[in-house]
């Protein structure tokens, strides 16, 4: 494998927190606090986090969304993390991003058409008519129809919006897509529909996705690795099975713990931390899990550990990665009852009939007509 | 287990109040057009000329009722001016002044709403400071104050009351670009490399303009009776040009000898004030048909 | 109203005091007062004095509030047109440039001073005063010197020859010299100290003055009145509505449009009094205002265009008078009755229209003021009316009060503009202002500023009187103006008020009034 | 398999259970006035609630279960009403009943707490305030400090540290979790029978969702109180309810208990529920996703509702009626004419 | 808390700095004051003097300094008209205004807000329309009509009431009433939307759900949280309100300021403008202070900031 599409070496993004002047006394919020990572090509990176964990800071910083604080980001084997509005106007059309929320995420104002053909206006891309072309492409790529680029987005489910919203990010043939938490406003029907298509089009036009998201279910799904963050750093990352497996953070686990599974013959035991995350304004010292960690000893409030591998590509921040702590890892495997899995799969069955009938009247039509 | 019933209603009972319900719905938009025929044409509507005087048929009342004479419709004022004409010829004046006054205000203030709101910084609070500044003098002494010195012409009348109503479009604008610009779609265009430029009009300014064409119709409002109140302090529109205001300004004067003088055209600004409120609901409603709310 | 104020500003004001005056008005509002009593008079009028003392302005809401407190020398009394004494017993001419005035005896003012020879001298001297009465310095300037001679006589030496010995020595004041001395002119005005028949009890700025009886009276006092409250009410209409209502005794300057509604009540009569105030529209012949106003056939087709008798019978409801063709009222001296004005006839102004080269019609402007003056607007806009009949287009630009004196005062009214004049009651007064030199005529003509220098130095009232007549027929044969009207004041009077007697200048003394 | 139909299956089922019933509802129609004209968001639901046990009412946005739970608290929108049906609690009938009869029941024998802790708390009071104002509301005669005492006392119930401070502090000042647990505390402090849990979890973090809903366990095992339980996620059901009621578009399409449910998900929509789930215990290669998305209020289809989007439909599923509830097995009923699947798609049943 | 305010404070300097800058430019619009403020046929020498004495010689900038070190002195100079201290002839009529301004203030309070609460209540009801074409005829009406109207009515007609001036409760009654007409109808309207939206959030569910009387509710749980942005609204009409002043204290014979100002204003009485200008908006901004702590108090979000 080549050199890796993105590169992230250790950024940080503080803001000052809205604090008085009087006393003088500035403090920090730290909100992305030395994050690193690579995006190899066709990859799918998952960072997952509890909300306030600095996730989607991370993913605008590596878009230069934002101005970040120190660190340093690499696009396609260049150093994008002092580009002038110039050269980022150049790569920003090779990453791309679909927002969490389909409503907040298009113009309430602008017809779907213009949306999409917005980013070619701006890249000069094509004349009036290719560019229409283009929409239309993209439309069908996404599963719209080309009479959907005359209305307005609020005219659109939610399902629909975040399509237009992956469409547009399509637009500029980007290599790098941040999806930012593309389905969780979403019902869990339209969500599996989206994720579907993610994955479709990952395949098809070979993506790398940066994929943010605190639902651990859905990144299973998504990811090829996962980094998991905690208070604006990450404690551990791993490709997706051995962390799934074999988790070796605390906090990790505790995550996975606390995902209820659709299984009532499944009651985990919970490692349930104890209360809230706490806020980035003054995070914890030491490990910042440290009081909320069952498993904390003196070190951890003092020593903030660092990011170590711990094989199988694995990198963790715990001072106890090495020791074996005792824990009820969460049951793999199934946990759908048989009739369920038998039911679905006449289903899956019955869609690939409705699917060959489909193609075949399609192929129908274009030689008939 | 059916417990409620549903009554059977009269067709015929609901058919009557829902034509009565659209004819209703309707008549806003007739005064409208009325309205803006007597902006565009008054020389075709009005039945006399708004300027033709005749001291000796002054202050009469309406055609209508004992004393008045036939063709005065609403009566005559102190100069014997037909009432009605000069209300019709009143529209134009009164309606481009305040329109282009809102304008005035509303482009000002739009502009520099959207500058602060969209930049932040020390361009936001100096605008906010100007605000603040602006706000604290009373308005109604300012333009009094500015009118006596330059002289009440309509360019300047106008000017002056725009200037005067900036603020608030610029406070308007700029809470709502503020708790616009942070959306992901402005974001969105962002990551897709819109600049300031674009980014402000095409995508903020758009998704805002509802909000403040509600607010200048309801500004537009206030101006009628800004004009008005500068008449009454004789600092309105030159004479003879009728406006509403100054009418009311004038024949408020003489209340004791004829009520019609003032009291048509007071009944047309209200009128006109209801009506241009209720354009303000519907263009909201018009405007923003999923984002209903009062 | 611009007037010198050569002093230095009162800097001792501080902010302190401001923030304490601050919470102390916000704190302690008085929101109940006395009700009227029935020996009370109660008069509105448009405005609030500046001062109290008379001679601080001219404006005449000031003098007749701080008359009933200050007296003058002399009083015009309206009643019988003649100046009655007052302070001066009487006056005689040692010669043509010199007054003996014999002081009236036994008066004291409210504060113990005296009444002497000093008292005037003091008080002719504060009158001369330019810094001090920059408002009379027309009339201070006839004045050379003052000398006591003993303790009741004073002697003036006048400056030039001056016909009008009683219109001068009407306007002097006198106040105590000792309290003068002490307090100085600001101060005396808020608190005056005087000889007349009442004196001040309070002042609310902006509200009432208060005066009640001043018991050391020398003359024989008003019956009936013990307090006079004096009340500013700006609003023409509300004024009028608060005299039908009741609340006012005397309502000072009420619009014809109130009139048929006092009329029309029992409790209230309306009194009209031809004013001093005439009303014309001035044309100016100056060269910096180029135009067809230059044209003496053009003033005159004008004049012929104006229906006078209707905006006098219309918009006056026929109260009011009309001018003569001339400036002069028919009781003046200098008015000739074999003067007639222009009569209405739109064909006749058209034809002469035509002969000064305008068929076509022609544009002009016309400057006017808006509040200034009862019905301005409206006369403004009719008369424009009727030029516009004849094919005369009016450019109208009104003026908001103040921005018509400065306009006026600079000479910057232009082509032609709505004025009144309300000049003290002899020609030279109201003839001065039409002499080239005057820093606000319009009128630039040689033959009428000789004219008016001889009226104003002749002695003889058979010269004089042919002098004006002469200048009364230029006016008119030239058109130097439209003549409009006299203008009647309209005053709302209680019932129960006896002898009210206001003059054509809207000044009025409490003399000989009564309450019932 | 044979097919018991009944319109009003929960009537048969309180006579027979009834002791055991601390809510039922029955035929519940709830109806908004909307520009397009009545619309029903809760059509024809027939549920009904056992004492001590949790019942969980699951589906997607827009299928009427908020407006269920609301419509059982009769706290609608303006421009709803419940237009048709019953809903009886501990023998009462509680449509129709006045308002100030209702407002006894509120808050001190049905409590409900809501999704957004963020602003389910008015910002402007403390929270104490808020719960006193809870226990005085039904209780006039308790004194302020005696309220105040209980108020603590619930905040200490729900894990709240540090409560003698905290009950003089505002929204604002507590994270998240904290807010949800005052909610319940004030939800509880008046001893409720039923709780009416509105998607109490949703917008909390995995981790405090699963401190929340431990701690919901044990006050119920504690107080015996029974919780209707609103809720999107079926992990959430499986893990929290002895009951779940499957609701879409306004009707319920298949109900029984939690363990019926999830061996034997009968309808196609429960089913697609399940293979549109991502597991976290497994790695999937594709979603079974459900196709198109919910048809709006106005624009209902006839016959079963999911027909368009179902892929077992057929003619008779277009049809008014198609979506009678049958009884699949003991308690467990399901509103399809296609269940079970095997036997009606016999040839790709393998 | 102390915090808060403090930087409220602070953030009013820049206001409080071109106040008077904004002032002083007011005259200087008008040209030169020289001109106006001496006689026309004042001598070259007294014009030289004049401007010595005025500093009007001295370069433009070290005018305004003066002019502002003055202003915060409380010295405007002396009256032209009146040949008093301006600051004093506004003082003394503050007491009168500020009179006027507080029972005009109570009553749009009084009858405004209520009526918004009970339109927002009865949403879209009879009671709702008919409130808010009051509230608009009333706005639609220039105050100086309705006040002239109200005396023709009350005093002249009626004998209710008296037609103007200063004294007793009953004089202030009209023009209260007169001044608040503008602002009823906006802090009805404010209050109603403001309403609508409190009444729409969750908390007031939670209330409900909590079992309590729709009137505490409403009355306690919403118009609490909807009296902030309220307060505000009332705030910023502290300005509208001293602009309606000087149209009723004329019409109503008021011995207030804002009929010294337009009287000042026609006599070309700059220092008194310049005065009144001054004390308006210093009021302005004292109250927009008192506004600013009063929503601190009111949300607890920003007091524990």
């Amino acid at each position: 494998m080549n050199a890796p599409l993105m590169e992230v070496i250790d950024i940080k993004k503080h803001f000052p927190a809205n604090s008085s002047f009087l006393s003088g006394e500035k403090s920090l919020v730290r909100a992305v606090d030395g994050v690193s990572f690579t995006i190899n090509r066709g990859e799918t990176l998952a960072l997952v986090g509890e909300s306030g964990c600095g996730k989607s800071t991370t993913a605008r910083l590596a878009l230069r969304l934002q101005n970040i604080t120190s660190g340093t980001i690499k696009f396609e084997g260049m150093d994008i993390t002092s580009s002038n509005a110039r050269a980022l106007h150049d790569v920003r059309r090779r990453m791309q991003i679909i927002f969490q929320d389909p409503f907040a995420s298009l113009n309430p104002r602008m017809k779907v058409g213009e949306i999409l053909e917005e980013p070619l206006v701006i890249y000069g891309v094509g004349d009036a008519s290719e560019r229409k072309a283009r929409v239309a492409a993209l439309m069908n790529q996404v599963g719209l129809a080309d009479y959907h680029a005359k209305r307005y987005p609020h005219e659109f489910s939610g399902g629909q919006r975040q399509r237009i919203g992956i469409a547009r990010a399509l637009a500029l043939n980007p290599s790098l897509i941040v999806c930012d938490e593309p389905v969780s406003a979403l019902d869990v029907s339209i969500q599996a529909q989206i994720t579907n298509l993610l994955k479709d089009l990952q395949s098809s036009l070979s993506l790398s996705y940066l994929f943010i998201s605190h639902d651990l279910s859905v990144v299973r799904y998504m990811a090829d690795r996962v980094a998991v963050m905690y208070l604006g750093r990450i404690v551990e990352t791993a490709p997706k099975e051995a962390l799934f497996a074999d988790p070796r953070h605390p906090y990790t686990r505790t995550l996975l713990a606390a995902v209820p599974q659709p299984d009532p013959r499944r009651k985990p035991d919970r490692l349930a931390p104890m209360g809230d995350p706490p806020s980035p304004i003054n995070p914890p010292s030491g490990c910042h899990f440290h009081p909320r960690c069952r498993f904390a000893t003196d070190r951890c409030r003092v020593e903030a550990p660092a990011l170590v591998p711990a094989g199988d590509g694995r990198l963790v921040a715990c001072h106890r990665a090495d020791e074996d702590l005792e824990w009820s890892p969460v049951s793999q495997g199934s946990d759908m009852s048989p009739a369920a899995a038998r039911r679905l799969s006449i289903c899956a069955k019955m869609r690939a009939q409705q699917e060959v009938a489909r193609q075949h009247e399609q192929n129908n039509e274009a030689t008939g007509g | 287990m059916i417990l409620t019933s549903k009554s059977p209603t009269v067709p015929n009972g609901v058919n009557r109040r829902r034509i009565v319900k659209k004819l209703s719905a309707l008549l806003p938009f007739l005064a409208l057009a009325v309205l803006l025929l007597c902006t565009a044409f008054p020389e075709f509507l009005a039945p006399k000329d708004p300027y033709a005087q005749s001291l000796i048929r002054r202050l009469k009342p309406p055609s209508f009722l004992p004393g008045g004479i036939s063709g005065y419709i609403l009566g005559t004022d102190q100069l014997g001016r037909d009432i009605l004409s000069r209300i019709i010829f009143g529209a134009r004046v009164t309606i481009i002044t305040s329109v282009l006054a809102v304008c005035v205000a509303a482009v000002v203030g739009t502009t520099a709403g959207l500058v602060a709101g969209y930049f932040r910084g020390r361009v936001d609070s100096a605008v906010v400071r100007a605000i603040d500044v602006q706000l604290a003098f009373p308005v109604v002494l300012l333009v009094i104050a500015i009118v006596a010195v330059i002289g009440p012409s309509l360019s300047n009348l106008i000017i002056v009351m725009g200037l005067s109503a900036w603020p608030q479009f610029a406070r308007i604008t700029r809470g709502a670009v503020i708790s616009v610009r942070d959306l992901e779609y402005i974001e969105a265009a962002r990551s897709i490399g819109a600049g300031h430029m674009r980014i402000m009009f095409r995508h903020i300014l758009r998704n805002i303009l509802s909000s403040i064409i509600v607010y200048a119709t309801f500004e537009m409002a206030r101006m009628m009776l800004v004009e008005a109140t500068l008449s009454f302090l004789g600092l309105g529109v030159q004479p003879p040009t009728p406006t509403w205001g100054g009418m009311i300004s004038d024949g408020s004067k003489y209340l004791g000898l004829s009520w019609s003088v003032s009291f048509f055209p007071g009944l047309v600004i209200v009128l006109a004030v209801l009506l241009v409120n209720d354009l303000g609901d519907r263009l909201r409603d018009f405007m923003d048909p999923y984002l209903k709310n009062d | 109203m611009a007037k010198i104020k050569g002093r230095t500003s009162n800097r001792t004001r501080s902010l302190p005091l401001a923030a304490g005056l601050l919470l102390s008005s916000m704190l302690g509002m008085p929101l109940l007062s006395k009700p009227a009593e029935s020996a009370t008079l109660t008069i509105a009028q448009s405005y609030d004095p500046q001062s109290l003392w008379p001679n601080f302005s001219t404006s005449q809401e000031q003098m007749n509030v701080g008359n009933a407190i200050i007296e003058s020398l002399l009083w015009v009394d309206p009643a019988i047109d003649k100046a009655v004494p007052i302070l001066a017993e009487r006056y005689e001419m040692v010669d043509p440039t010199t007054i003996k005035l014999f002081v009236r005896k036994g008066v004291k003012f409210t504060n113990g001073e005296p009444l002497d020879a000093n008292a005037v001298v003091q008080s002719i001297k504060i009158f001369m005063d330019k810094a001090i009465t920059p408002a009379y310095a027309r009339d201070a300037a006839k004045i050379g010197s003052v000398e006591r001679v003993d303790d009741n006589t004073v002697l003036i030496k006048l400056s030039q020859k001056y016909p009008a010995i009683d219109l001068l020595l009407s306007q002097i004041y006198i106040v105590p010299p000792k309290y003068w001395a002490e307090v100085g002119p600001e101060k005396f005005g808020r608190e005056p100290v005087g000889t007349g028949p009442y004196k001040l009890k309070e002042w609310v700025r902006d509200d009432r003055v208060v005066m009640e009886r001043n018991p050391g009276f020398w003359g024989k006092a008003p019956k009936g009145i013990d307090r006079i409250v004096w009340k500013p009410v700006p609003d023409d209409t509300a004024r009028a509505a608060g005299l039908v209502a009741g609340e006012y005794d005397v309502a000072a300057n009420v619009p014809v449009a109130s009139a048929p509604q006092i009329k029309s009540r029992s409790t209230v009569s309306l009194l009209s009094v031809p004013s001093y105030r005439i009303f014309k529209i001035d044309f100016s012949n100056l060269d910096k205002d180029p135009g067809p106003q230059h044209n003496k056939l053009v003033r005159q087709a004008f004049n012929y265009a104006v229906d006078k008798d209707a905006i006098r019978e219309s918009l006056f409801s026929g109260i009011a008078t009309p001018l003569r063709g001339q400036i002069l009222r028919s009781n003046q001296l200098g008015f000739d009755p074999a003067i007639k004005d222009y009569p209405f006839d739109q064909k006749k102004a058209k034809e002469l229209l035509k002969q000064a080269g305008y068929p076509d019609g022609l544009d002009i402007t016309f400057k006017f003021s808006s509040g200034r003056y009862a019905q301005d607007k409206e006369v403004a806009e009719a008369v424009a009316g009727m030029l516009g009949e004849v094919g005369v287009r009016v450019k109208m630009v009104t003026l908001e009060a103040g921005e018509f004196l400065t306009q006026l005062n600079n000479r910057d009214l232009g082509a032609m503009a709505l004025r009144g004049s309300a000049p003290q009651d002899d020609p030279d007064a109201m003839l001065s202002s039409y002499l080239s030199t005057w820093r606000y005529s319009y009128i630039n003509d040689k033959n009428l500023d000789e004219l008016i220098k001889a009226g104003s130095q002749e002695l003889d009232q058979k010269k004089r009187d042919d002098i004006y007549k002469a200048a009364m027929k230029l006016m008119h044969d030239e058109a130097y103006m439209i003549y409009l009207y006299q203008a009647n004041d309209l005053y709302g009077v209680s019932k129960r008020v006896r002898n009210f007697v206001p003059r054509g200048d809207q000044r009025f003394a409490v003399y000989d009034m009564s309450v019932e | 398999m044979t097919q018991k139909s009944s319109p009003y299956f929960s009537e048969l089922r309180a006579d027979s259970v009834s002791h055991d019933v601390v809510l039922s509802i029955a035929g519940l129609r709830t109806t908004f006035r909307t520009d397009a004209g009545e619309v029903a968001a809760v059509d024809g639901v027939n549920i009904s609630l056992r004492r001590g046990k949790t019942l969980a009412i699951v589906g997607e946005s827009g299928c009427g279960k908020s407006m269920l739970s609301l419509s059982i608290m009769q706290l609608l929108p303006g421009n709803g009403r419940v237009s048709d049906g019953r809903i009886d609690f501990e023998g009462k009938m509680l449509v129709g009943v006045p308002e100030a009869e209702m407002q006894a029941i509120r808050g001190k024998r049905i409590a409900m707490i809501f999704q957004e802790p963020m602003t389910s708390l008015n910002p402007a009071f403390t929270i104490g305030n808020q719960i006193i104002e809870a226990i005085r509301a039904h209780d006039k005669d308790v004194t302020f400090s005696v309220a105040r005492e209980r108020a603590i006392k619930a905040l200490k119930r729900v894990g709240i540290p540090a409560a003698e401070r905290r009950v003089d502090e505002y929204p604002h000042q507590l994270s998240g979790g904290m807010r949800q647990r005052v909610m319940i505390a004030m939800a509880l402090v008046c001893e409720p029978e039923v709780l009416i849990a509105d998607e109490p979890t949703t917008a909390l973090d995995v981790t405090v969702q699963a401190q929340i809903l431990e701690l919901l366990k044990s006050l119920q095992n504690e107080t015996g109180m029974s919780i209707i339980l609103i809720t999107h996620d079926l992990g959430v059901v499986a893990e929290m309810a002895d009951d779940m009621a499957v609701m879409y578009a306004g009707r319920i399409v298949e109900t029984g208990s939690v363990s019926d449910v999830f061996d034997d998900p009968q309808h196609p929509y429960t089913l697609g529920l399940l293979g549109s789930t991502p597991k976290i215990s497994e790695d999937a290669k594709r979603l079974v996703a459900i196709k198109g998305s919910v048809p709006p209020l106005f624009r209902m289809p006839t016959g079963c509702r999911f027909h368009p989007r179902c892929d077992f439909c057929i003619a008779e599923c277009k049809i008014e009626g198609a979506s009678r509830m049958s009884e699949i097995s003991e308690g467990h009923f399901v509103a399809c004419i296609r269940a079970p699947v095997e036997e009606n798609c016999r040839e790709l049943a393998e | 808390m102390l915090k808060y305010v403090i930087r409220r404070l602070i953030s009013t300097i820049p206001t409080l700095i071109a106040v008077p800058i904004i002032c002083f430019l007011l005259t200087r619009l008008s040209g030169d004051p020289t001109e106006l403020m001496l006689p026309m046929d004042a001598s070259d020498e007294a014009r030289t003097a004049f401007r010595a004495l005025h500093g009007l010689d001295k370069p433009i900038w070290e005018q305004l300094l003066l002019f502002c070190e003055n202003a915060f002195r409380g010295d405007f100079g002396m009256s032209l008209r009146f040949g008093e201290p301006a600051s004093t002839l506004v003082l003394e009529r503050l007491a009168a205004t500020t009179e006027l301004a507080v029972a005009s203030l109570g009553f749009a309070v009084l009858l405004g807000i209520p009526f918004g609460v009970i339109a927002a209540q009865r949403r879209n009801s009879l009671v709702d329309r008919a409130i808010r074409n009051a509230v608009a005829v009333s706005q639609a009406i220039p105050s100086f009509y309705l006040g002239i109207l109200m005396i023709m009515v009350f005093a002249v007609g009626l004998g209710w009431l008296p037609t103007g001036g200063r004294g007793e409760v009953s004089n202030l009654v009209l023009p209260a009433l007169t001044l608040a007409s503008g602002l009823v109808p906006l802090i009805a309207r404010v209050t109603r939307s403001c309403m609508l939206d409190e009444l729409r959030r969750d908390y007031v569910r939670t209330a409900r759900a909590k079992g309590l009387k729709e009137y505490i509710v409403v009355w306690k749980h919403s118009l609490r949280n909807a009296f902030i942005p309220v307060i505000t609204v009332i705030g910023l009409q502290i300005g509208a309100l001293m602009s309606g002043v000087v149209v009723t204290e004329t019409v109503f014979a008021w011995p207030g300021v804002g009929r010294l100002a337009i009287q000042a204003i026609y006599a070309r009485d700059f220092p008194v403008v310049q005065a009144v200008v001054f004390f308006f908006a210093i009021v302005f901004i004292v109250v927009n202070i008192l506004v600013d702590v009063v929503y601190a108090l009111m949300d607890p979000r920003v007091r524990y900031q």
